[in-house]
């Protein structure tokens, strides 16, 4: 037990900034030990870094103007090819359950931006068309996918939660809530073993947090310490269940303390606090310094297509869209005349082409041979129970 | 008899029971304030209040274990699974707590808990969101597994479920949720636990299937009765405990099988109703028993792959002719 | 998300004290809000309640001097037994696991001390003979429960691991590791829904705090603001695993944070400490203010009956021998004068034959019957499956 | 050929394969510092670091979560299970992810891993600690399950298994860890999986019995030499997928067939078994198949009682005699 003892009155403390240093103690604990080493004062203080909106430039980012447009291009790819992926869903070309992203988009775009894809690896949710096509997978095999064709990503297999790009780094779209979170871990003890210098980044949902799971996973993530980002995408509601509903402890960066494990707010209706986030988070995991993250957002949508949302009013969804990260984005864009509102209307026709382009040719793409299904259970390719 | 919604039928049980016995609750994800996730709960909260109509977190294991001690402690829970595809982060709570405390307390405990929810496949949801768990659970002695296919048997099932004082698995349907049918309004409906229903009765081939299976029987049925053969379909209702003098009553008189079940064959209620026909009645089998089940694949997304997943009528169909040996 | 945001900065605060105040805030969250109702600052403080050894005279704690040598008969109670029971193993007159409790007594003994027996519920691990016989258990259905004999407790069905009694309200004996902590968070929930005034107490190993289900049931319980209380008997190891190879955070009291449970930590080595912890959250608990205790404690003996312990030097077992809790206590009575050596030596032949008897009585009761091998399955009494 | 115990085959088989290829690492609850709850990892960390034998907190669902992704991502996990009694509370990992993620991405990812541990009754440890769980994990399509019932199986199936790319659930048995058999020293010595073992030739009653239970079918088979009468005895090693054609061959000659299992028994292995047996030989059944199992009830603690919870040999050898009809 000498390392628990060890750690008693440390002079280490934190203040939150706005540009946190990149390794920091976060947390102090003062702990008073008697003879027998047992302690008669237990304390704990932390201090948690937080990304607040509208405190970061591009240039704090180190992004150039180019960077900031493709970002914004890849937000309303996200957003164009979801309101089409509705109206597919309206037309009975896409079946199952549908959940869109549309509102939180700064998330993914903000972590594609800092991360390296290729190397690093993100594991999602069943949400998980924004994480998709922001690590580059194509609107084409996106869409596919949805249409149950064989150009789909996943052969058509795997539906709307099920995206998985080996080549981006996109680890799935996962249906069991929480179970893919220890997965995330896995991959970053992956990295690490093999000494690649990649992270991984698990994002669950604030519903998710509720699960053992995220727990042992959290745990694990921190005991080992691995190249790990935790990342509660808190939209405020799991299906129809406010955060305050279902947690006795609304604030997730809270729920890192029980892992010794940093933890940061971040605004995600700014795509560059979320950014900054992950560059300070992703630098710290290539370090094998682990974190959890609570992004703060909001899905503008129901949780899937048959959800009649009345668990929030009309007023709260549409304060909300005030903040919409995209709207934001346009109008730092335009402030700072990075370029003209014309161009930005020709990226905006160039994403909608895009999109219906990837209608086409989900429409075109063929349903899969029935014998298909034999196909992909096991590394064998002559499936040994066809019955 | 009112026509009622498999949901209605399952809301009437749980409504009737809760107003009978304040030791009933129900509670699971989104049953209150959202009225269900598939609205079978719909208007309870309402009519029960929070203090008995209970959201959870997400945490399957958390509330079925909870689940599990409110009933040592003499309450008697509903706990739903949103599907049952999710009970499986649970799953250790019913076989190891649920189904065994009763035992290892030497019988100081009752366990009256039922856990239900829509089991089995329901569409374009992929290989984790469309599963039976049926083989799986009935293997686990201490535990009574049910899967009603009407609107009658959901309601004079969970009742029964629900006054039983043992751990109940009880399987729905998310496909069924809105089919109609007739229910009994009989006071105090209470359908037998473990009894089987033959459904229709026959004498060339016998057709053993649960749950929506049971739909594909009864057109198999049909249309075999139009080229003049004559299916017996037996409705288990129960699958554990098996009702298994009922088919092979039905088995002396036929002397054949087709059995329909949307499970993984794998070691599935197929295979064990085969085991006990051939055990049983072996003297009267003139044809091996067939089952038709999905195949054994995970669940695919794709429209034409998971419709070609789901055990198929006309392979039903073709089974009886085989089994009547007149193909 | 009202709640959340009206959780900003307030003034309550709370210092360590060896006699904590009953009903005490117990963590001040300070958190700056900006415009958009996001958090620009935020930081925790946490005190935590200690118990340590010594602190506490028997008076504190309203107890008689009968009360306190029926807790001294009670704990050799459970030590003679378990001498007895590792001989008994040693014989092969009990098989399977045998885990004993030797050193762990306080906790259980200071907990039954505590709580109103036949209202209370406990639940704990496989390491029960403690709080069965502290409960109240006769030695004789305990010594034949692990005899396989039909006097025994559960009849014989259960054995070592799983002694149960509905009358004293001991609910088990568990051995899947962590999973019948939300079990105790139901009997709990049971409590309050049928407002009895009971208070549900659940004992899990510092190994089983790895387990999903205790973060799981820590929310429920404090979401749910039930009469429960989740206690880490923290004896330093699982199995061979000290805690501070399994947690990253091996503070238990820290993982309390995300659940916003009230916690405390307790020297288990002295009895009082345990019962006056026990004393102010079981009062709590009544009050539906769950809490989550850590006891620090030892295990003198092995894991099991066949653990070569190679992961603890003698050096360490020896010294944590000096705090056995069973000399202590004796040390309290002759240095208060409670009683005399002799009347000591008298208890202490007493329980003797206590143990005796129960061995006498285990060997007299009868293996079951065969058929018995069907009964106890479900209520129904004709067993459906008889072959 | 070295006399090995069980334990050692399977070290030995995990050393072989970690001195292979670097990607292989071994993970669970106790297999490094502690050497082993069972002592099969003994020595593994000496010499192969805490890189590769790795501690884990007791957190089930986390870890194998943890192999799962990692295998996903190359590397070739083997996670023990302290016994797979435990992997209830990790059964979603194993179930919805490890089986279904090579399928929902279409194929994408590989996921190389073996779940291992001692599967089964061990003696008087109560119901929970008593679980057969072959017939589970072999409904699940995605998953291969294998049960060997001696080293030298042990070894070149678990070899086998840590070569193969898909998740293998592997069924060890704590009571056999310490027998000890004849094991192949051959380089590279793999036994392919889902292949059966004809262990006795014979003519008149075909015994299938995989794992411990495979010792009860050669006792019995001795037995009715004694007598005069020549069993069959085929262990077929490989639950998933089975090898069903071994047996069919074996039942053409002999026309009736007895299992020994120690799960219990409804929808189980046994079950499976008699199913495809009866649809694929059908015409060669003289007698009903029997199987002998576990009976159907939780574990019991007394020893008395758990001794006959166990699938008796006796019951076995009258099972021949039954279907043999010289009874
Ligand atoms: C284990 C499990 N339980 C329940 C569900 C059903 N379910 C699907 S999504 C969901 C809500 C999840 O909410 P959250 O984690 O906040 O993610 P969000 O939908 O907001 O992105 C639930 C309960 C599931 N898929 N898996
Ligand atoms: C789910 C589960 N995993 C593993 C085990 C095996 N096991 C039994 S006891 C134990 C150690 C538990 O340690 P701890 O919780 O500290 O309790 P202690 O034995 O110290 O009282 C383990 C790993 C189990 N019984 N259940
Ligand atoms: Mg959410
Ligand atoms: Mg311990």
């Amino acid at each position: 037990m000498a390392k628990q003892t060890s750690k008693a009155p440390t002079a280490s403390s934190k203040t939150a900034s706005t540009t946190p240093k990149k390794v920091a103690p976060r947390s102090r604990a003062k702990k008073v030990v008697s003879e027998n080493s047992f302690p008669t004062s237990l304390e704990l203080n932390v201090t948690f870094d937080t990304y607040p909106a509208g405190a970061y430039t591009h240039k704090d980012l180190g992004l150039s103007v180019d960077d900031v447009l493709s970002m914004y291009r890849n937000m309303l790819l996200q957003r164009r090819f979801e309101e089409r992926a509705a109206q597919m869903y309206g037309k009975q070309k896409i079946a199952g359950f549908l959940h869109l992203y549309i509102g939180q988009e700064a998330i993914s775009t903000g972590t594609a931006t800092a991360i390296k894809i290729g190397l690093d690896s993100i594991i999602t949710a069943y949400r998980d068309h924004g994480h998709g096509l922001a690590l580059g997978m194509s609107a084409n095999e996106c869409m596919a996918e949805m249409f149950g064709k064989v150009g789909g990503c996943s052969r058509g297999k795997g539906g709307s939660m099920h995206f998985f790009s080996k080549e981006k780094g996109l680890f799935g779209g996962h249906g069991i809530v929480g179970a893919h979170v220890p997965v995330g871990v896995g991959i970053a003890f992956a990295h690490k073993y093999k000494e690649d210098g990649g992270v991984s980044i698990a994002f669950y949902g604030d519903g998710a947090a509720g699960q053992g799971s995220i727990h042992e996973a959290a745990n694990l993530a921190s005991l080992y310490e691995l190249p790990s980002i935790l990342v509660v995408e808190n939209n405020h509601y799991a299906m129809g269940t406010a955060v305050d509903r279902a947690f006795a402890e609304p604030e997730f960066t809270h729920h890192a303390v029980g892992y010794k494990m940093k933890a940061a707010l971040v605004d995600g209706m700014d795509v560059f606090s979320v950014c900054k986030a992950m560059q300070d988070h992703v630098a710290l995991a290539r370090e094998n310094k682990p974190s959890m993250l609570e992004i703060r957002t909001y899905r503008y949508r129901g949780h899937s297509m048959s959800d009649p949302q009345k668990y929030r009013t009309k007023e709260e969804l549409e304060s909300k869209k005030n903040e919409d990260p995209i709207i934001r984005l346009k109008a730092y864009i335009l402030d700072n005349k990075m370029t003209s509102v014309k161009a930005l209307d020709a990226i905006d026709d160039d994403v909608k082409d895009e999109v219906k382009a990837s209608v086409d040719f989900a429409e075109n793409s063929p349903v899969p041979d029935l014998s298909e299904i034999y196909e992909n259970i096991y590394d064998e390719s002559n499936y040994p129970y066809l019955a | 008899m009112a026509i009622l919604q498999y949901r209605e039928a399952l809301r009437a049980a749980m409504t009737e029971e809760m107003e009978r016995d304040s030791r009933v609750f129900l509670m699971g994800e989104e049953v209150a304030e959202y009225n269900g996730a598939y609205k079978v709960s719909e208007g309870m909260l309402e009519q029960f209040g929070p203090k008995r109509i209970i959201d959870t977190p997400i945490s399957e294991n958390g509330f079925c274990g909870l689940g599990v001690g409110a009933a040592m402690a003499g309450l008697r829970p509903i706990i739903e699974f949103m599907t049952f595809n999710f009970s499986f982060v649970a799953i250790d709570q019913l076989i190891n707590n649920a189904a065994k405390i009763r035992y290892m307390s030497g019988g100081q405990f009752n366990i009256p808990i039922v856990f239900r929810g829509a089991n089995g496949a329901a569409g374009q949801l992929a290989a984790t969101h469309n599963t039976s768990t049926e083989s799986i659970y009935a293997t686990i002695p201490g535990l009574k597994v049910i899967a009603p296919s009407n609107p009658d048997d959901a309601k004079g099932l969970l009742k029964s479920a629900i006054r039983d004082n043992n751990p109940v698995i009880f399987l729905e349907s998310e496909v069924m949720f809105g089919w109609k049918g007739e229910v009994s309004d009989e006071k105090d409906y209470l359908i037998p636990i473990g009894k089987a229903r033959v459904a229709r009765q026959g004498t060339d081939v016998t057709i053993v299937a649960h749950s929506k299976s049971y739909w594909i029987a009864m057109d198999v049925a049909d249309q075999l009765a139009l080229e003049g053969y004559s299916a017996e379909v037996i409705d288990p209702r129960t699958i554990r405990p098996f009702d298994i003098d009922t088919v092979v009553e039905s088995i002396k008189k036929t002397n054949r099988c087709v059995i329909i079940d949307e499970s993984n064959p794998f070691a599935s209620i197929s295979s064990e109703i085969a085991y006990q026909i051939q055990e049983k009645a072996f003297d009267y089998l003139d044809a091996p028993i067939i089952r038709i089940t999905s195949k054994d694949v995970p669940a695919p997304y794709a429209k034409n792959l998971i419709e070609y997943y789901m055990p198929q009528a006309k392979d039903a169909y073709d089974a009886c002719k085989r089994v009547m040996y007149v193909q």
